[in-house]
């Protein structure tokens, strides 16, 4: 490791406005060589807009960049490539009908002496990329078939495969757990030894307390503070974050409910091509008033537990799923609502949000009949319903009526969320709802998600962070391969018992 | 007035630019523009367009297209003229029904809901992608066309009938009354109903609308069977005012309804756009055919001119939204 | 390397340049009419005013065995290489209404003279407008040569009188809702136009129409060309001034004959055969019905 | 051989099924349906289209569309024609310029990628949507053939002109070979090529293409003026098998085109689809139009048959390629 301290780039002053907001005023901040720079800041703070500018991807900014001493002016996202600077986006960006090799080498294909796409040689080079994360998937299968997760391990491949010097992640691991997380942190960790500068966003604090060097917060837009992690401690970095100290709430009332809300048994589930069963077997209760927490890697069949719960994979689907000991005939998400069911969906882009509709729509969705008057639609009571859910959740937009698009990536996971709350549900499937959601704003999560099931709604919860689990559960259920694999009471669970029952079963 | 000014119409504002422009050359050029006759004629000619790209622009915001309408119009124009003509004889049971001019237009606009409605089913149930399966129904309706009429047009179809067509109420001509009352009615539901919310939505995101609970589907089928009902409606009053069914009448019609669509700042690609962005397009093209022959413009040029200036206009839109 | 069909009957392939215009379909018609009527399989193509599509016809029709072709041609030049082609198949062609630009291609031809109809209604345009006055020329489609036939053979007698000033001439297609709709956009530059010649029957009828609307109906002379029944009709009610009747059902049936003939060894046929434009006018139109003389 | 069978190809063996068993269905009601002649007949004549609709693939891949071919066609067949014939003459400078074959083709296609490029320049500089941007061309280029040629045909253009349409070259007819060697290219540079990449990847996602350091606008401006091009081949083609420049050809050949690609499995929403499937539509078009004619189907219930026999090749397809 190097013991010179060089900034690699510096960027001074640098101002950003959109239409309507300022989402950087007058930043300047250095990155190191050999060092993991972690950014944070709430959801908004514009963390990404000013890796945007740092990467070429926005030219119109005020203020400069120096890079490598120098003060340069990339002309786009391949310039800042070419002259080693690199990011992997928070938004996946990548092309669903090419393959993953397709996709990594999109815009740098190698080519052979005749000028034609050198495929074998792009082949093998994503190999190594994917054995090197980890990742078991064939390098010619099409991007869309992934799930969330998988797609995030390639585009950090897409980073890995230049040699940069500098790498900035924007959360990559928003959609990746346990092991594939370790696998990153090694190869930041060979990057790092290899002097390369890193900039790390995340709002999972633990992470940035492994490997982080140094520390920069964003609030509002502006550079709060910058130092050394060493020495920082989590209370100290979520105060300067928010700008007052945070108690993150834990459930702590028992169980003591016993009416049974949702009821499923023997739920299996075909696989739509392979045939074999992706859910096997499945039986749980959720009781009224119960939040029951669901735990597994990547793949264990999560998603699809609470998809065909709501009646998204019928056709496929055998068992039976009871709700207050009604069988629920779900064929269809509209079933599946009237029944008091909601779903908060893992790929918010793609499942949850009408991206160029404004916030105020995107939150009625799932309201309107309830809005309707003669027919018509109540404006007035839209607006208050949209309100209501902007102030609760604290969904940070200048207006209800800006599109969805122009959100930051918490925001928007925010509206999800408003938008089933509004169709005041009896049971709330919620699947990843925290993802790329700020400290804050989840502790605010939490207590709504606690104090509705005091209100006697039944949660069922799947994340992928073992503390959210065990802050929010009542009851955990583990998941592995599409099989339940262990139960706990919340006084029982621990962390290493439930790894232990998420990896159970391929070690047999 | 709140739903005229929302935000799918306010975009729009900016297309009046373009027809701005367009009536302040035209009436420097012609003297004759700018008549109040004029302004009828040009209102009277592009009411059935309106009608049928009213229709469109619904489809279009789910991010479908309809290329079937020309033929729709033609067969339901044939329809209601030949039923109000000839009636149904079956020679056989010695049967033979008459028909009303209010039964005729009756069985012309279900016949074009009807297609309409085959072309929902066709493009949902069987995920047919919509172009392919109105491109069928181009075909098939044109043929059928041809079929019921034989090839000739059916003429003579009585003066009442031609009221729908070229009569006057309360100073205004009668289609253009029609398709004022079609565009009201379509633009309240874009705005203020469950179901125009749900156009949007689909357009917009067609999975994040179906888990949702929207019943994707049938807002589908539903559009396409109003799409195929305006189409009859602009038939009728086609056949109407030419007193006679034209077995060749609307062809490559789907062109201009998508122009006007499109011009009107609707997105192909579905989610966005409005019905009162249609009817400016409708008129910059009806404004535009007119103002080329007004100013004699040879038939040769009027193509070219036309092609450039619907390139400008759009041009024109696109730089003033820009800053918006 | 003719492909006869060794049994069954002959089979007459009837190529028609469109059927989307009434007075094509009935020429097509009677031209089917009369060959079953011989005893003949036969079948109508509509080449849909596409010259490529009229080859991919001829190619058809001679690749399975059709034994004569009768042919209304989309273009006197552009279908030549068709009638060769079936010339060197074995398989006799007879024109009807249109021409072919060949004199050796085609077994026969047997011809409606647009051009001279047209100039006889010229003659009368002159006439009932009294050789003074503003007019207007609505045409067919501007890319069809009879289009062309048509507006030439008027403009060789009309332009002759400088008193008679053309104030628009304006395409409609052939098409009655665009001819309508062209006319009432002219006339609100030119109210007070004498007369209008059109390209074609159905013109005739939707420029009738606009003046209705714009009333002027009664001061303004209409003329047509194709002798369609609304036009024969609205002749007799002194709505339209006069027509050119073409008799499509006297060539059809010429060119079923010829074919029939020709099966049965005849070879000398008229190279040309032209059958007269005659002029429909309130004075004559009695002796008329659509599409030809009253029987 | 393996970029043939890649996905985007592989998918593709669906659709051959339709095809299949439409070729099965003729060949059983028609004995000459499956005659050599026959075939070659059915080859020669879908060979304008296999061009034309080569380049709307491309086009189509990348999420946009192009309705002016079948006008650039005509233009480009009637500059040919038009040069070849009678060069050009400037009286004023007492100038003639005589044109070769290969010189006056040339000109042919130079104009038409010249259209094609002016195409994707209003696409990519005023983000015009290539709706109505080639909406335009169509009227515009139409309105120029008619000038250029006054609404006249230009025919007599020499034998060995004709040899491109009508020739035979080892036993095969140059038409075909010129179609096959056009096909040939683009599906090398689809699979083979960096520039069949980003086309693909433009489709998929634009935004992330343009995150990937794409020239986005470069690749659709190359991309439409091979289309140009390509429609310009098929004019040139077409004139010289009838040995004539019609001013009307091409009508609608846009919709036969985007059909070819659509059937072929192309999405129009881009991204996804090969040139092999378009192929495949092509023929399946071809061989229906064909099939109709042999089968002595009458003018009126071949478009009905037409249009329900393409609905179905298309839902064939598709129910075909859901247990993929
Ligand atoms: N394209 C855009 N148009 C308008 N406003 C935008 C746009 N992109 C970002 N913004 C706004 O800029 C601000 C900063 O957004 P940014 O995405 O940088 O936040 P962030 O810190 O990355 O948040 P998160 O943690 O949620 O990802 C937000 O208020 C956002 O709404
Ligand atoms: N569309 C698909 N195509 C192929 N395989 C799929 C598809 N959807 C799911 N799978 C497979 O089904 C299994 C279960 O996936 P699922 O997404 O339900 O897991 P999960 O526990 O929710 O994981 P994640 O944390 O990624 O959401 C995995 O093996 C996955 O690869
Ligand atoms: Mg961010
Ligand atoms: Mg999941």
């Amino acid at each position: 490791m190097t013991e010179v301290e060089t900034a690699v780039l510096e960027v001074r002053h640098i101002t950003k406005k959109f239409p309507g907001v300022t989402a950087l005023e007058d930043v300047s901040l250095s990155i190191e060589a050999g060092k993991v720079t972690a950014l944070i800041g709430e959801n908004g703070a514009g963390k990404s807009t000013l890796m945007k500018v740092l990467s070429g991807v926005y030219q119109d900014f005020e203020g400069e960049i120096h890079y490598k001493g120098e003060l340069v002016k990339f002309t786009g996202p391949k310039d800042a490539q070419q002259q080693g600077v690199v990011i992997i986006h928070q938004e996946l960006n990548l092309i669903p009908y090419l393959s993953i090799t397709e996709n990594i080498f999109l815009g740098r294909e190698l080519v052979t002496q005749y000028g034609t796409m050198d495929k074998s040689r792009m082949r093998r080079k994503t190999q190594e990329l994917l054995d090197r994360l980890k990742l078991k998937v064939n390098p010619e299968s099409p991007v869309f078939k992934l799930k969330v997760g998988q797609q995030q391990v390639v585009e950090i491949a897409k980073a890995l495969l230049t040699d940069a010097e500098l790498i900035i992640m924007d959360e990559p691991t928003s959609a990746i757990t346990g092991s594939e997380v370790e696998v990153l942190f090694e190869i930041i960790e060979d990057l790092r030894k290899a002097n390369k500068a890193i900039v790390y966003i995340s709002h999972k604090l633990d992470e940035l307390f492994s490997i982080a060097d140094n520390y920069a917060v964003l609030r509002d837009g502006k550079v709060i503070e910058r130092g050394k992690m060493e020495g920082m401690t989590h209370d100290k970095l979520i105060s300067k974050m928010v700008g007052r100290t945070i108690e993150v709430m834990r459930k702590t009332s028992g169980t003591d409910k016993q009416e049974a809300l949702l009821e499923v048994r023997n739920l299996n589930l075909r696989h739509k091509v392979r045939k074999d069963n992706v859910l096997k077997d499945i039986s749980f209760d959720v009781k009224r008033g119960e939040i029951v927490g669901l735990f597994g890697l990547m793949g264990a069949g999560r998603t699809e537990l609470l998809e065909t719960i709501f009646g998204l994979h019928a056709s496929h689907a055998s068992g039976r799923v009871l709700m207050q000991g009604e069988q629920l005939c779900c064929d269809s998400p509209a079933r599946a609502i009237a029944a008091g069911l909601a779903l908060v969906p893992e790929d918010r882009k793609k499942d949850g949000l009408v991206l160029g509709l404004d916030v105020k729509t995107n939150i009625s969705l799932t309201t309107l009949p309830d809005l309707e008057k003669l027919g018509t639609l109540n404006d007035t009571q839209e607006c208050a319903l949209a309100d209501k859910y902007i102030g609760e959740l604290k969904i940070k937009t200048p207006s209800r009526t800006q599109q969805a698009k122009n959100l930051s990536g918490g925001n928007q996971q925010k509206i999800v969320l408003a938008k089933w709350l509004a169709t005041k549900p009896k049971l709330l499937l919620l699947d990843e709802p925290t993802r790329g959601i700020d400290i804050n704003a989840k502790s605010e999560i939490y207590k709504l998600i606690i104090g509705l099931a005091d209100q006697g709604l039944g949660i069922l919860v799947v994340s992928s962070e073992l503390p959210e689990i065990l802050a929010l559960s009542d009851r955990i259920l583990v998941m592995a391969e599409g099989r339940l694999t262990g139960e706990f009471t919340a006084a029982e669970a621990s962390e290493d018992a439930i790894l232990k029952r998420a990896i159970v079963s391929m070690s047999e | 007035m709140d739903a005229i000014l929302n935000r799918n119409n306010f975009a729009r504002f900016q297309s009046l630019i373009a027809l701005f422009l367009l009536c302040l050359g035209l009436s420097i050029l012609s003297d004759k523009f700018l008549s109040v006759s004029n302004l009828w004629n040009v209102m009277r000619q592009i009411s059935a367009n309106i009608c049928i790209s009213t229709g469109m622009t619904l489809i279009v915001l789910t991010a479908g297209i309809d290329l079937s309408v020309g033929s729709v119009l033609a067969l339901c124009g044939a329809i209601t003229a030949g039923l109000l003509k000839n009636g149904i004889e079956v020679p056989a049971n010695n049967l033979y029904i008459g028909f009303t001019i209010l039964g005729a237009i009756l069985a012309g606009v279900l016949t074009g809901s009807f297609l309409g409605a085959f072309n929902g089913w066709a493009i949902t149930r069987f995920k047919v992608p919509p172009f392919v399966a109105t491109l069928a129904m181009l075909t098939v309706a044109r043929g059928f066309t041809m079929l019921w009429t034989g090839g000739f047009p059916i003429s003579g179809l009585g003066d009442t009938f031609l009221y729908f067509g070229t009569g006057w109420l309360l100073g205004i001509p009668v289609p253009v009354w029609i398709s004022v009352l079609v565009v009201g009615i379509a633009v309240f539901v874009t705005n203020k109903t469950r179901i125009g919310r749900y156009i949007y939505a689909i357009g917009g995101n067609e999975s994040a609308s179906r888990l949702s609970g929207i019943n994707v589907d049938r807002v589908k089928i539903i559009v396409y069977t109003i799409a195929g009902g305006l189409a009859a409606v602009g038939g009728i009053m086609v056949t109407s005012r030419l007193d006679s069914a034209q077995p060749n009448a609307g062809m490559s019609y789907e062109l201009d309804s998508i122009a006007a669509v499109v011009i009107g700042g609707t997105s192909l690609s579905g989610g966005r756009g409005s019905i009162m962005g249609t009817v400016q397009g409708a008129i910059i093209i009806g404004v535009l055919n007119n103002g080329l022959v007004l100013l004699n413009v040879s038939p040769f040029w009027q193509q070219v001119v036309k092609g450039l200036v619907i390139l400008l206009a759009v041009i024109i839109d696109k730089s003033n939204s820009k800053n918006e | 390397k003719t492909k006869q069909s060794e049994d069954g009957p002959k089979k007459i392939a009837i190529v028609v340049s469109t059927l989307n215009n009434p007075w094509f379909v009935f020429l097509a018609q009677k031209a089917e009419a009369k060959a079953k009527a011989l005893g003949y399989e036969s079948k109508i193509f509509d080449s849909q005013n596409n010259t490529a599509l009229e080859t991919d016809h001829f190619e058809n029709a001679i690749a399975s065995g059709y034994n004569a072709i009768l042919f209304n041609p989309t273009d006197a030049d552009g279908s030549i290489v068709n009638v060769k082609n079936a010339k060197a198949a074995g398989i006799p062609v007879f024109c009807m209404d249109r021409e072919v630009n060949s004199n050796d291609a085609a077994t026969s031809q047997i011809l409606s003279d647009s051009y001279s109809g047209c100039v006889a209604i010229g003659k009368y345009f002159v006439e009932t407008l009294n050789k003074k006055g503003k007019y207007v020329e609505i045409l067919g489609m501007v890319g069809d040569n009879n289009t062309w036939n048509r507006s030439k053979g008027f403009h060789s007698v009309v332009d002759f009188y400088p008193g008679l000033k053309m104030v628009a001439q304006q395409s409609a297609d052939f098409d009655r809702n665009k001819a309508m709709e062209v006319l009432e956009s002219i006339l609100q530059a030119h109210p007070d136009i004498d007369g209008v010649f059109c390209g074609n029957d159905a013109m005739a009828m939707g420029a009738y129409q606009a003046l209705v609307a714009a009333g002027k109906a009664d001061k303004v002379k209409v003329f047509g060309f194709d002798g369609a029944e609304d036009v024969v009709k609205s002749i007799q009610d002194g709505k339209i001034v006069a027509t050119g009747m073409q008799f499509p059902e006297v060539m059809a049936q010429t060119a079923a004959t010829f074919a029939d003939e020709y099966f049965k060894g005849k070879r000398d046929f008229p190279q040309k055969m032209p059958v007269a434009v005659e002029m429909v006018r309130k004075d004559n139109v009695e002796n008329y019905a659509a599409y030809g003389e009253k029987e």
